[in-house]
């Protein structure tokens, strides 16, 4: 299992990488008179564009590797975020308790109680759609979820004795939450968050549905897919192979998340 | 039991204000709407005297305060963009939004309960397997595109399902396939893991030793302490369904509050968006409450507690 | 037939084998274990952590863990049938009725969702169709039984209400609610204080007075098995390396083992400067050694101990040990 | 072009063939406000411009034709206008068309609440009496293209019915002369219309039409496919591709609308000179762009390069040594060179999510000569705010979609209005001189010999594309759709097979 | 006898619980320690024995300054303890260490031996970080681990070993004593012996005290010089250790030896010593704690609280009828 799909992201993230040597074209160019040409294999297709190209007549390969760029960029960015955010504040509440953790999880279930998807529509409307306001509104958005998680071991982590014997041993504040706290909530923190890749593309890809996505021309999978819909029932291409693309790299991660969270799992690490 | 569910509603409530800051911060940031009500012929004063009308001029201070007594009557404003109460509006979409929600949601618990449950149960067969490749990949694409792949394939290809719209139960199907389709495979995966943990716990190991038949022990003795998680999860899924629906509605031209708030958001009609925002909150947490109530129901540890 | 029964003892296991797939590899956690049980009588199976003895009592049940574990040789048999080739269902009936077990958690033993009442009952109901209100009359007997004080009151609690004394107390009246031959406890007290111990252990005996039913103690205290145990066997990676009635077992160890936890024991009499102990760790169930698997912590051990695995020794009726020395002065 | 007018009795005698029992669906993206109260600015067009008919209706681009009136007249001074009521018009609720409806619709009071309709609101419409069956209208000073602007917009309301029911009662079930009558909303889905049989006009061949709500356009064209919708809403972009492959025709509709680039650092009187100023800069932007070429993927060939800023090819005053500059790469990269930006240069642009697929396109051509604008999409609220409240700041580039219309164009250079676009002192003195031409045929004058020459002067902007409104997807039981009304929809000329 | 080391006056510590409405209930006090009175010797052994929930835990806690005690005086090697800060509490820090009854949950998963059992010297500072790895090594060595162990994690060892690892880090900072809490009860009976040679060994050559907390009768009358015995947050009765086995006074004392398990088989069927359970810790019985459990109790048990009075020997005992 965690093989195939270390294997899928590994060719994801190597297409992201490789992308300005492995793609044929500029991702952005625009031919408006080979618009909608189909896969090389197809009647009408050549190998010039082996995926076909999209509504504006720009390669789906080339935008594809591009896209995969930005929409993994987009991903690490933001559950990297989420995760820093989320293990912070979530060490904090649980560790400090009283009314520190009060107000942070107060906090936290305003966030969980949003409409995240309209608010941030709310927000793009109010400061504009591009690639770093797609991002912070997703981090902002999307922390509490693993502060809550990560709040609930550091809950349980304060509880043992390695904690207490560190106290004992003169060991501060910061001390025990970096080399105490911290390594032990970083399983659920690493499972969450590989989780999260897939939640964060796919969330995307909803915000470009609604039109304020990652803005174009900047080619994402998630827009891609939104952009091609409207032509899902003559050019299918143009928004399956984006759609494959988020499919494979989602179960990938999904499927590593579960793998990880078995290899983790305190019950399977004592046999 | 009083003090649990107490202390719940006060977190509600702390919760709901602070929601309330939010939206109506970020509402009056989105600018305001006149420029799209304003004739492109009128004057700075025109301008000037609608906004007033509207209450617009005040500082936002003071705009927060008379908000939010008025919400607590139930009044949200007049709709820039309708001119009726922005309340009424919502309420008028909530139905559907409700009846799409609540089927995906039916579908949800009907299918992915039990196939979590089995899922666990012959943890590693092929069942399990099937049904967890099932249940990631349909966390995997994007609603939207579901919904259109839906669409082609059932009503354009086969022609079983209409297409779009709001009328008899043929109608639901495709939207809440759709909308059902993710927290399906969320509320699956987590009935599995939670079904797991129970199984491997002694008074499951128990119920065996006595000699139960196998149905009761994963039924009434396993089932019932893995419905703890399950309800939670019901509860964090209504707020995903929110979002899904915002797609879903939009794909199936549902007329729901979801695609009510998006057009809302575009047209900077806040006092709707105001309402939808703080009602969506308010269901979240009335959600969450029913899942505590249910909890303790399940739970005789929280109910004595 | 009745005569056969009298001379049949009620459980007998032969040669039990248990094997468990992990991931680091196949474990043989029980590793041609034999012994028998009389009707009424109390059996002690004493060992450390990682002996078997809880695969055994699993095995018995055919309850071991899934996936993984598997019975991979020998015979059981209970009252004469052997059940190593009954079918799952017919497992299923006597499992409950036929035989029960007390585990040794009696906070996580019991269903928290459910009434300890409806607890008990379930086995009541899943093997005696009872009457409605016979359920409920089975029911407070059987809480009465386990001194639960009043328990028409009591039945609706859940287990979180109650101690860890009371918890147990009402597993074992889950245990012996169908009235079972062969009741399994495996390590029943170790979670419990002393005082509770006590009654608890008091109880175990009142109520195997009382109906008759054979037990087959699990522990690793030799204290528990000095103050129950008829008979006691002593396990040592997989495989029992002595049986002895009891007096015999504490006043004459035969197996190096045996006396050396006997040994390691701190007395209440005397203040001793040291304790006797045993040097090294148990051996690696994946790949035993071939011959005595004590020999490598044995002080006496010789080259002989680790050719091959030490035959019974029988030092009197009743009294077997696995030792080439086991006899010897 | 003047048609041969009929009464709505003889008419509706003559009419009704067999293709009456046609019943069409309209899928549209959605239904505005679900009011159909004509004050409302977010009234449905589709809807209310069927449901009820104005005095004078806009027929053709800049031609004007007796829709409710016969006709009209204006006073020498443009102060009072009169119109001669149809007779024996009917509103849907069987009472006749009368002078007091029109005085009701147009009562000052009521005309303050329209939103909109600044010229003729302030107390500049004094008052309106009716003279027999004939109404006049009293300004206090002149209204240019009063006609265009105001008249034709306005459906005339049955003042006894809203007086009866109240506004609400109107919107559940709204009444009006028009050659549709309203027969059931179902709120959020659809509304259906059936022809008027006692329209004065030519009876609609469509026996009933209804309107049901749709937002994604992937699941239009799938209802076009499926036969659940006959004419899709504003079909352009991706597609119509699709349209074409399922061999179904797009229609392009509404007003004529320039996409044009606007200069943010031009907006500001106070400003000082910035690169924009200079027209080659701004000619080099349009002659880097194949415009036809575009005008096709986009547009769906409905479209065509524009020749001056605001004004139209087919306005009557256009003159025709305006051409549209051609597509010219190497002129496109010699002007930017002489106007000192041989490296080519850089920018700012922003445009509206609507226009995305137009904007892609522009920035790709501008690419090849040189030019790198950022795109930055806005929603079309962010971006008309922006425009409008002036909060961009810099030199960016804008895309938005331009009004030009007769006299309307001059609006745009009228300080005092809230969307000056480009204003100085001659352009004050300019706008002050163009309305105190009243005359339309004067008017046309003006525009064409003073006006058109300053146009590039006047309007420092670069006009990119002429299109109509919309594009419709048209699916195979639609016919044709010989013509189309500006402010109205035009059902009635909607043809089914 | 020499200035006691650890001298504990009448401590008590209790807990804050709300019960009823969030904000409006009442609030109510755990007395989980109550009134504690007893001091350990410069290498001696204090053993406190008690079933759970009479307050040995948190005693532990509080002397280990995890809780601050709600009153009463600590006192270590004849100054205050309580409420210290700073130096003060860097060297009580190093003075007092501790080891806990679970080996499992004592040892972070995710840090290395040698890192776990140099952290009390890298906090409090007293070796370089050279010095440290080379006392980590001589202290691996003195509980008896394998040479490479400093590198391995804590789960590729077994409980007893783990419990060595537990050790050298109590010993990391040369404590004057070290708390130890149940330090063999989870572990199998051949390593226990192994762990209390090794304690005991311990205290031989430093010369450290010990505070042991066990369930075990014979654990703390093997380990230990002296002894307390404690039910519902109070010693009920202390004294050296032999003459306590040999002379138990307090009628709970003698309730929980005669519940020991008995060393040799004795069929006996002796009723249990004691009946019922434990009383709740927020409402304990007025008077005597012990009263509703003791099988002599009479009516003034319930009126006035004992108070531990010497009774000989060196033995003391909080109970009216002794």
């Amino acid at each position: 299992m965690p093989w195939g799909s270390a294997l899928i992201l590994l060719a994801a993230l190597a297409g992201a990488l490789l992308a300005p040597w492995l793609a044929p074209y500029d991702p952005d160019q625009v031919d408006v008179l080979h618009r909608f040409t189909p896969p090389f294999w197809l009647d009408g297709g050549s190998v010039e564009h082996l995926l076909g190209s999209d509504d504006l007549g720009r390669d789906l390969l080339s935008r594809l590797l591009f896209g995969g760029r930005v929409s993994m960029l987009v991903a690490v960015v933001c559950v990297s975020s989420d995760a820093m955010l989320g293990t912070l504040i979530g060490m904090l509440a649980g560790y400090l308790g009283g009314w520190v953790d009060a107000a942070l999880m107060r906090v936290a279930d305003v966030m969980l109680a949003l409409p995240y998807l309209l608010i941030a529509l709310v927000v793009v409307s109010v400061l504009g759609a591009s690639l770093v306001n797609v991002v912070v509104i997703i981090v902002a958005l999307r922390w509490a979820g693993l502060a809550r998680i990560v709040r609930g071991e550091t809950l349980g982590i304060k509880q043992r004795d390695y904690v207490a014997l560190a106290r004992v041993g003169g060991v501060g504040r910061a001390g025990i939450l970096l080399r105490h706290v911290l390594p032990n909530v970083m399983n659920s923190v690493i499972v969450v968050s590989t989780l999260g890749v897939g939640t964060v593309i796919l969330f995307e890809s909803a915000l470009s549905f609604l039109g304020v996505g990652v803005p174009p021309p900047t080619a994402t999978w998630g827009g891609m897919v939104a952009d091609g819909r409207g032509s899902i029932g003559s050019a299918w291409w143009v928004s399956l192979f984006p759609g494959l693309a988020i499919t494979a790299v989602c179960l990938a991660c999904n499927l590593l998340g579960d793998w990880l969270r078995e290899v983790f799992d305190p019950k399977s690490m004592r046999a | 039991m009083a003090r649990y569910l107490a202390a719940r509603i006060l977190q509600g409530l702390v919760t709901l204000l602070a929601v309330s800051v939010v939206v109506f911060v970020l509402s009056r940031l989105s600018g305001d709407p006149l420029t799209l009500i304003m004739d492109p012929m009128s004057t700075k004063a025109d301008l000037a005297r609608e906004l007033a009308r509207l209450g617009l001029d005040r500082s936002y201070p003071e705009q927060y305060a008379i908000f939010l007594l008025n919400a607590l009557h139930g009044d949200f404003g007049q709709s820039i963009f309708f001119k009726r109460g922005a309340f009424e509006v919502f309420l008028e979409k909530l139905p559907a939004t409700l009846e799409l929600g609540g089927t995906a949601m039916a579908v949800s618990i009907l299918i992915a309960i039990p196939v979590g449950v089995l899922s666990a149960v012959h943890q590693g067969g092929w069942f399990d397997r099937i049904a967890r490749l099932a249940a990631l990949t349909g966390q995997s694409a994007p609603v939207f595109w579901i919904g259109l792949v839906l669409i082609l394939l059932f009503s354009v290809t086969l022609g079983w399902l209409p297409t779009a719209g709001r009328g008899s139960w043929r109608n639901l199907v495709l939207p809440a396939i759709t909308l059902g389709w993710y927290g399906n495979a969320f509320l699956m995966r987590i009935t599995r893991s939670a079904m797991l943990d129970v199984l491997d716990t002694d008074y499951v190991k128990l119920a065996r030793l006595e000699g139960l038949a196998e149905r009761r022990v994963i039924w009434k003795h396993a089932f019932k302490n893995a419905a703890t998680s399950i309800v939670t999860t019901l509860g964090l899924m209504s707020i995903s369904l929110v979002t899904g629906a915002v797609v879903t509605e939009t794909v199936f031209a549902w007329p729901g509050v979801g695609r009510l708030t998006v057009d809302a958001i575009f047209q900077r009609d806040f006092p709707v968006v105001q309402a939808a925002v703080i009602l969506i909150a308010v269901m979240v947490v009335a959600v969450n409450l029913a899942v505590d109530v249910v909890y303790a129901w399940i739970d005789p540890r929280v109910r004595f507690g | 037939m009745a005569g056969s029964e009298v001379t049949r003892p009620l459980l007998e296991v032969e040669n039990l084998r248990v094997e468990l797939a992990t991931r680091s590899g196949l474990v043989h956690a029980v590793d041609g274990v034999s012994f028998h049980l009389e009707a009424g009588e109390t059996l002690g199976i004493v060992g450390e952590s990682g002996c078997g003895k809880t695969m055994t009592a699993l095995a018995l049940q055919r309850m071991l863990p899934r996936p993984g574990g598997r019975i991979a040789g020998g015979a059981i048999r209970l009252g004469g049938e052997d059940l190593l080739a009954k079918s799952e269902a017919e497992m299923r009936d006597i499992r409950g009725r036929d035989m029960a077990m007390i585990l040794q958690d009696p906070m996580s033993s019991l269903n928290p969702v459910m009434s300890i009442g409806a607890q008990v009952a379930e086995p009541i109901r899943a093997h005696q169709r009872p009457t409605r209100d016979g359920l409920h009359a089975a029911v407070l007997r059987m809480l009465d039984a386990v001194r639960i004080p009043s328990p028409a009151a009591r039945a609706g609690d859940y287990p979180h209400q109650m101690s860890g004394g009371m918890r147990q107390r009402v597993v074992g009246a889950i245990a012996l609610s169908c009235r079972p031959r062969l009741l399994i406890a495996d390590e029943p007290t170790t979670a419990l204080d002393v005082t509770i111990q006590a009654q608890y252990l008091a109880l175990l005996k009142d109520l195997q007075r009382d109906t008759g039913v054979a037990m087959i103690l699990i522990t690793h205290d030799f204290g528990i098995v000095a103050k129950m145990c008829d008979r006691v066997a002593v396990m040592y990676a997989g495989r029992i390396v002595e049986t002895a009635d009891v007096r015999t077992l504490f006043d004459r160890p035969a197996h190096p083992y045996t006396r050396a936890l006997l040994e390691a024991l701190p007395s209440m009499e005397q203040r001793s400067a040291r304790l006797m102990v045993i040097d090294g760790q148990p051996p690696d169930l994946r790949a035993p050694p071939s011959g005595c698997r004590f020999a490598p912590r044995c002080t006496l051990a010789t080259t002989a101990c680790l050719a091959e695995y030490p035959a019974a020794t029988t030092l009197s009726p009743g009294h077997v040990a696995h030792c080439i020395r086991a006899g010897a002065p | 072009m003047r048609r041969i007018l009929m009464t709505g009795a003889a008419l509706a005698a003559l009419a009704a063939p067999p293709a009456m029992a046609q019943s069409l669906v309209f899928a549209i993206n959605n239904l505005g406000a679900e009011t159909w109260w004509p004050q409302d600015i977010s009234q449905n067009k589709y809807i209310t411009s069927n449901l009820g008919d104005p005095l004078i209706r806009l027929a053709a681009p800049y031609s004007l034709e007796p829709a409710l009136a016969t006709g009209w007249s204006m006073s020498e001074d443009g102060l009072s206008y009169s119109f001669p009521l149809r007779a024996g018009v009917v509103f849907h609720d069987g009472s006749p068309l009368t002078p007091d409806d029109v005085m009701f619709t147009f009562a000052p009071a009521n005309v303050e609440k329209f939103v909109g309709f600044s010229a003729i609101k302030g107390g500049n419409l004094v008052s309106i009496e009716a003279q027999g069956s004939t109404v006049v209208m009293h300004l206090k000073s002149p209204v240019p293209a009063l006609m265009d602007n105001y008249i034709s917009r306005a459906s005339i309301w049955p003042k006894a019915y809203v007086e009866r029911f109240g506004i609400e009662g109107f919107n559940k079930r709204p009444v009006g002369a028009g050659p549709f009558r309203f027969v059931e909303h179902v709120k959020g889905q659809h509304v259906k219309l059936a022809a008027w049989e006692r329209y004065y006009g030519d009876q609609p061949q469509v026996k009933e039409i209804t309107f049901r709500v749709i937002p994604e356009a992937a699941t239009r064209i799938a209802m076009l496919r499926t036969g659940e919708a006959d004419i899709t809403y504003n079909e352009i972009g991706a597609t119509t591709g699709e349209l074409k492959k399922y061999a179904m025709r797009g229609q392009p509709y509404g007003q004529p609308a320039q996409a044009a680039l606007i200069f943010n650092s031009l907006l500001n009187p106070e400003r000082s000179p910035g690169r924009f100023d200079d027209i080659r800069v701004r000619q080099a932007l349009t002659l880097a762009v194949d415009r036809k070429v575009i005008a096709d993927a986009v547009y769906f060939g409905a479209a065509t390069p524009a020749a001056l800023p605001v004004v139209g090819t087919r306005m009557p005053f256009y003159d025709t040594k305006f051409a549209p500059l051609p597509h010219d790469v190497a002129r496109a990269k010699k002007l930017l060179a002489d106007a000192g930006y041989p490296q080519g240069m850089q920018f700012d642009f922003v445009a509206a999510t609507t226009n995305k697929d137009l904007a892609v396109l522009l920035v790709s051509f501008w690419q090849r000569v040189g030019i790198k604008a950022n795109l930055n999409l806005l929603d079309p609220v962010s971006l008309s705010r922006a425009w409008w409240q002036r909060t961009l700041q810099g030199d960016q580039v804008m895309l938005v979609g331009g009004l030009a219309n007769g006299m309307a164009s001059a609006v745009y250079i009228n300080s005092k209005s809230q969307v000056a676009m480009y204003a100085s002192p001659a352009t004050d003195t300019l706008f002050a001189q163009g309305m105190a031409i009243i005359d339309p045929a004067k008017q046309i004058t003006w525009l064409h010999d003073t006006l058109l020459p300053a146009m590039n002067d006047l309007y420092p902007i670069a006009p990119v594309l002429e299109y109509q409104e919309g594009v419709l997807g048209l699916g195979p039981k639609v016919k044709s759709w010989d013509r189309f009304d500006l402010h109205s929809f035009g059902l009635q000329w909607l043809v089914p097979k | 006898m020499s200035a006691p080391l650890l001298e504990i006056d009448n401590l008590h510590k209790h807990f804050p619980v709300r019960r009823g409405l969030p904000l409006l209930g009442t609030l109510q006090q755990v007395h989980a320690v109550d009134g504690v009175t007893f001091s350990i010797a410069r290498g001696e052994t204090f053993g406190i024995v008690g079933e759970s929930g009479c307050g040995k835990t948190t005693l532990t806690r509080v002397i280990l300054l995890l809780e601050a005690a709600t009153s009463g005086e600590m006192r270590f090697d004849g100054r205050g303890v309580n409420g210290i800060g700073g130096g003060a509490l860097r060297d009580y820090r190093r003075a007092v260490q501790a080891v806990f009854q679970d080996p499992n949950s004592a040892l972070s998963p995710r840090m290395r031996v040698g890192d776990i059992v140099g952290e009390p010297m890298r906090a409090i500072g007293t070796h370089s970080a050279a010095d440290r790895r080379i006392e980590v090594e001589r202290l691996l060595k003195t509980v008896g681990l394998r040479d490479n162990a400093a590198s391995a994690y804590p789960h590729e060892f077994s409980g007893g070993q783990r419990q060595r690892i537990a050790i050298a880090r109590a010993l990391s900072t040369k404590p004057r004593l070290i708390v130890l809490d149940e330090p063999i009860s989870a572990l199998d009976i051949s390593i226990r012996a192994q762990i209390m040679n090794l304690l005991r060994d311990i205290q031989d050559a430093t010369g450290t005290a010990f505070l042991l907390i066990a369930h075990d009768l014979a654990v703390v009358k093997h380990m230990s010089t002296h002894v307390g015995v404690m039910y519902l947050g109070k010693l009920v009765e202390t004294g050296p250790a032999d003459s306590l086995y040999r002379r138990p006074l307090h009628p709970y004392t003698r309730a929980l030896l005669a519940a020991a398990l008995p060393a040799r088989p004795d069929h006996e069927d002796a009723p249990p010593p004691l009946a019922g359970e434990l009383p709740s810790p927020f409402a304990p019985p007025s008077g005597c704690r012990f009263r509703t459990r003791c099988p002599i109790a009479e009516a003034r048990c319930a009126a006035a609280e004992p108070t531990l009075r010497p009774m000989g020997d060196g033995q003391s005992v909080a109970c009216h009828r002794v």
